[in-house]
């Protein structure tokens, strides 16, 4: 049984990977991040498997931190924060005094 | 060879590309994403280390002293990394690149 | 050559090639994209490496919290072109002198003694008086208790940094690098829905550090991503900077445990030591305040230097 | 009630040594949940106590002829971390101290809360980073352990890098990411070397590391490559020589009171450690082409440095190059007590002199560096610019500040009576009496660069030719008694016996034979 | 009745691998950014969900299997919510690269 998952896990990671492909093909930035995401989840899947057929401690929690984390680098990259809130990030005050030295 | 070794190449394979990044890239994110390289390369080699010694006495563990250097370290590395980041977003600020001036 | 054996080969192969790709990504949010799946693949490396305690800090830390720092820095760089490469020559020294430290480093590995010298037996040892059940929290918290004090005290300090970028104008504001001023809906729903069952998994972590991998440092990271969260969708504000609150949770972890370990002065006869019997009470009540700390700092280290409101300046 | 510690050790006076590390974190807590003006009380009260202690440290080791110790929580190493203070330690802890206590002084006119808001950006981050450089300074000088150093050296980098652009300029922040880049990749070198150590030996304590090197087996490979990719981070640290870049932008751009704590104090550590490494970890590997390897950086430093000083158009860069030659002077000390023919040179017992040279080098340039600093910070205020052209006729407005300058510029040249002098003049003697004559050279030249690059800034300053200068602000006669009293510390040291200097020699590990197998 | 539990792990861990190689081959072979987002989310969900599913009989109760289905609950949450927020920016990124006609 435990071979079983391990040659599946084997399996979904070397699938996904196949996705790392489109990482370095992109075009866009969008479609790196989707296989970035598609690497995420095939490695949540392995974990799993990896961690009933070895039954080691912590390695499902791994996997549940790893779920939980998902989404949550792509975010900094989608949302436009800090660029309209009150300030424009990239752009310099120039009415502002520098302080003295 | 075993899988440990085979870490350990990897991790020194690691450590010299994160070396060249630092100094060779030009753009500061760059240098910034190659000192995260040569970081895990580093903690990796570590992590070896920790293996063997915990593998060969405990059956089938990782050193719980290495494991807790290498845990504090990673969380240096996160705050340099956030530091690095917010002064050259200031940097990006004031000139618009994001680049040192001359030398590197 | 067996499965496992294969397995591994291709997943270092796989590291490789995208620590290479972030090297040469050509665009900057290419490169970190490539960085962020390279730091899951090291979190299973780390598994391989029968080191789930760093698994989970590489998860949540080096690959979730890293890539959100970078990733934001990568969308709002310069399109310009990069600047200049530096000269032939600097590029050929660089590359022998890391060439060099490479193999160097690849023949260390290969030439390490046979017989490998670890603490891992006294660490074990030792944990039964301690009360814990998880290694490396012992020596997180008991063995090398100065480390963790000290680094808790980085965290703080970074922080200072991060906040002394702020404009002279700003100081006393919130932090500003978070607020969006449109959150879309799917990231809104996010929001609401991901942090209670984050906290959840953050106080998980924590607790079950003393028994099994996790910890302040796991249990902190989950805290503050799904702070953030909750900081990027404006559904909390962040603290003032001037605040005396806040200043007071980011040192309560820290203080705490400088304060413990001044009472082993005289309760348990050395300066870091714990009382006979009462060792696990007081390591959970550290570990506690720490996760409570650590999550604040790394949430405001995200959050950015302060800004001033909107409305007008002084 | 019982303890858990079992086989712990701690000598007499040990506890000493938690308070030394523990009072600046306790403080730097305190001030910075406190906040706004109560920062600066928190720091000028921890201030004296500081110092108290650091005195407390070094009576009781010459009290005692040995180095204290402390187990932490009372687990003996290698399972635990231990403290350790030799008279190397304690003499370094009281230099900082005593910096620390001018800067404080000298700094409270930059960075006063203005009046009108309860906190400013400036102060808060100045006084909390300036407990975190002492925190860090006090825990590298007392450190025991690798790892327990690579935590000290990167809380000390936190504390330093953000001192570099208090003033928020961009050529400042620059410099301070270049900083920032440098000294990480020298301390994730410095981990790496650790790392192997451990891997190689099951031990990061110091002592015990020795002593497994020191067994008579074949050094680990392992061993070398970390003793190479240390002292290779450490070096880009203390910016020897050619990993110098970062230096002269860092040290100039910050305010004064911060360039002074970064010249004087914070690339020590890092030198601190080479010692630390080279003398107590490995010192049988420390072999005559390294040491000189060392030794030639450090003179190329000396001459590039002061070459470079020659050239700068403002003062604080000037002074910043001079750090990079005086620098070079430290690295002298590898082949000068590398040999064993340096054995007893002056009346010191059977210690050789360069190793005292070497460390008096090390502590009177911090009095004299700090005091040049916060001298060109008095000028710069007060002119409103730290050009050199423009410093025509400064000494007949601001003598006390100039004299300063001349003093601390006394110790840097070695000229007699200055500490800069003792410890040339002990330098040049090993040099001499080991038949290592080019370093003899060396110095001699880099004495007369410094002379040079010394002198164009104190001919104009003592012209009496030229229009009166007019001072943008007034500059307050205590921080100059301050400025001069640190160069006078520069200069007093060079007028105690060398026979008192005994302290700097207690606890070496090899306490007979630094030298060579 | 162990065995059937055995043979209803194998079917759907196997079902959820295919799963994750029609994922992959969505990523590499569709055309445009939004189909492949399109692949990547029936991946997601359905792979992932087949493994949790097959891996329930081999886990402890609750706990374990709580935290399985925990983990393929955040993952769909994950991609619900990355899915069309990428899929916007992939949009307004293409839109804005196009020159007008």
């Amino acid at each position: 049984m435990s071979e079983f998952l391990l040659i599946a896990a084997l399996c979904v990671l070397g699938t996904v990977a196949l996705g790392l492909v489109v990482i370095l093909r992109g075009p866009t930035e969008a479609d790196r991040l989707s296989a970035a995401q598609l690497l995420g989840t095939g490695g949540v899947a392995a974990l799993l498997l990896l961690g009933v057929a070895t039954d080691t401690t912590g390695v499902a929690d791994l996997a549940l931190v790893l779920a939980l984390l998902a989404a949550f680098a792509a975010v900094a990259f989608i949302t436009p924060f800090g660029t309209n809130g009150g300030r424009a990030d990239p752009v310099a005050q120039p009415d502002r005094p520098q302080d003295p030295e | 060879m075993s899988s440990v070794t085979l870490f350990g190449l990897c991790g020194a394979a690691l450590v010299g590309l994160g070396l060249f990044g630092l100094i060779v890239q030009p753009g500061v994110l760059r240098k910034i994403l190659a000192f995260n390289l040569l970081g895990s390369g580093v903690l990796l080699l570590f992590g070896v280390i920790a293996r063997r010694g915990g593998g060969v006495v405990a059956g089938n563990g990782s050193d719980p002293v290495a494991q807790a250097l290498i845990i504090t370290a990673l969380v240096v590395a996160f705050a340099a990394t956030v530091l690095a980041v917010a002064l050259l977003r200031r940097l990006v600020q004031e000139t618009g690149r994001d680049s040192l001036d001359s030398d590197g | 050559m067996s499965v496992a054996l294969a397995a591994d080969a291709g997943l270092a192969l796989l590291i490789l090639g995208l620590a290479v790709w972030t090297s040469i990504a050509r665009t900057a949010g290419g490169a970190v994209i490539g960085f962020m799946a390279y730091g899951l693949l090291v979190a299973l490396v780390w598994v391989r490496l029968a080191a789930v305690d760093v698994a989970l800090t590489e998860a949540a830390l080096g690959s979730g919290l890293t890539g959100f720092v970078l990733l934001g820095a990568a969308a709002r760089l310069p399109r310009d072109a990069p600047a200049a490469r530096p000269g032939w020559g600097l590029r050929l020294a660089a590359g022998v002198v890391s060439a060099a430290v490479a193999a160097g480093l690849a023949a260390v590995v290969l030439l390490l003694p046979v017989s490998a010298p670890t603490l891992a037996p006294a660490a074990t040892a030792n944990l039964p008086a301690l009360g814990l059940g998880n290694p490396v929290t012992g020596v997180l918290i008991a063995y090398r208790a100065i480390d963790t004090l000290l680094e808790s005290v980085v965290l703080v300090l970074a922080l200072i940094g991060l906040w002394s970028l702020a404009r002279d104008g700003d100081w006393g504001g919130r932090p500003g690098a978070l607020r969006s001023a449109d959150p879309s809906p799917a990231l809104v729903l996010l929001a609401q829905v991901l942090p209670p069952l984050g906290i959840l998994v953050g106080i998980y972590l924590f607790w079950t550090g003393a028994i099994a991998p996790g910890g302040a440092f796991q249990g902190g990271t989950v805290l503050a991503a799904m702070w953030v969260l909750t900081l990027v969708t404006g559904l909390t504000r962040p603290p003032r900077v001037g605040g005396r609150g806040v200043r007071l949770l980011l040192v309560a972890g820290p203080a705490l445990f400088l304060a413990i370990g001044v009472a082993g002065f005289w309760l348990g006869g050395a300066f870091l030591a714990y009382p006979a019997g009462y060792a696990k009470p007081l390591i959970l009540a550290i570990e506690a305040a720490l996760t409570l700390s650590i999550a604040v700092a790394l949430g405001l280290l995200l959050a950015g230097p302060p800004l001033a409101q909107s409305g007008p300046r002084a | 009630m019982d303890s858990l510690a079992t086989l712990a050790s701690a000598t007499w006076g040990g506890p000493l040594l938690v308070l030394a590390l523990m009072l600046p974190v306790a403080a730097l807590m305190l001030a910075f949940v406190l906040g706004g003006r109560h920062a600066e009380r928190v720091v000028l009260a921890t201030l004296p106590i500081g110092l108290g202690v650091a005195v407390a440290i070094a009576a009781a080791i010459i009290h005692q002829g040995a180095a204290l110790h402390y187990d932490l929580g009372g687990w003996a190493p290698p399972l635990g971390v231990s403290l350790h203070a030799d008279g190397l330690s304690a003499t370094l802890l009281l230099t900082t101290a005593v910096v620390l206590c001018a800067v404080g002084l000298y700094a409270r006119a930059d960075f006063r809360v203005p009046p009108g808001v309860s906190e400013a950006r400036a102060p808060l981050a100045f006084w909390t980073l300036l407990l975190a450089v002492w925190a860090g300074l006090n825990a590298v000088f007392l450190g025991q352990d690798l790892f327990n150093l690579y935590v000290a050296l990167e809380l000390l980098t936190f504390a330093a890098v953000p001192l570099v652009c208090l003033s928020g300029s961009p050529q400042t922040i620059a410099a301070a990411l270049r900083y920032l880049l440098f000294a990480l990749m020298g301390s994730v070198l410095y981990l790496l070397g650790g790392a192997l150590f451990y891997g190689a030996y099951g031990t990061l304590d110091i002592p015990m590391l020795s002593a497994r090197l020191a067994s008579g087996d074949p050094i680990a490979p392992a061993a070398l490559a970390a003793a190479a990719l240390m002292t290779a981070g450490l070096l880009a640290k203390t910016a020897l020589f050619p990993l110098h870049l970062w230096l002269p932008p860092a040290h100039a751009g910050a305010p004064a009171a911060g360039s002074a704590v970064l010249s004087a104090l914070v690339v020590k550590a890092s030198f601190f450690l080479i010692l630390r490494l080279w003398f107590d970890v490995m010192p049988a590997s420390l072999t005559h082409l390294a040491a000189q390897v060392l030794a030639a950086l450090g003179a190329a430093a000396i001459l590039f440095g002061g070459v470079l000083a020659l050239r700068q158009a403002r003062l604080k860069m000037l002074i910043a190059y001079s750090t990079l030659a005086q620098i070079g002077y430290l690295f002298l000390v590898f082949p000068l007590v590398a040999n064993p023919a340096a054995a007893p040179i002056l009346d010191l017992g059977q210690t050789p002199g360069a190793w005292t040279g070497g460390v008096l080098q090390l502590v009177s340039h911090a009095f004299a560096k700090a005091a040049m600093f916060m001298a060109a910070g008095l000028i710069a205020g007060a002119l409103g610019h730290d050009q050199l052209r423009g410093l025509g006729g400064i000494g007949r407005v601001l003598p006390m500040t100039v004299f300063a300058f001349a003093l601390a510029g006394l110790s840097l040249m070695g000229l007699p009576p200055s500490g800069g002098f003792a410890s040339k003049w002990l330098l040049l003697s090993a040099s001499i009496e080991t038949g290592q004559w080019w370093w003899t050279l060396v110095m001699l030249a880099g004495g007369l660069l410094t002379g040079a690059y010394l002198f164009r800034v104190l001919a104009p300053a003592l012209s009496t030719r030229g229009p009166p200068l007019t001072l943008v602000k007034p500059v307050e006669r205590s921080r100059e008694l301050v400025v001069l009293g640190l160069a006078l510390c520069s200069v007093v040291l060079g007028l105690v016996p060398f026979s008192s200097f005994g302290l700097v020699q207690i606890g070496r590990l090899g306490a007979t034979g630094i030298g060579l197998p | 009745m162990t065995i059937a539990l055995t043979l209803f792990t194998i079917i759907t861990v196997a079902l959820g691998v295919v799963f994750f190689l029609a994922g992959t081959v969505g990523l590499l072979r569709f055309p445009d950014t939004l189909t492949r987002l399109h692949a990547l989310t029936k991946a997601d969900n359905l792979g992932l969900g087949l493994v949790v599913l097959g891996l329930l009989p081999q886990v402890a109760w609750p706990f374990g299997g709580l935290k399985l289905i925990a983990v393929w609950l955040l993952a769909l949450l994950a991609g619900a919510t990355v899915g069309p927020l990428l899929g916007h920016a992939a949009w307004t990124q293409e839109r804005g690269r196009e020159p007008p006609p």
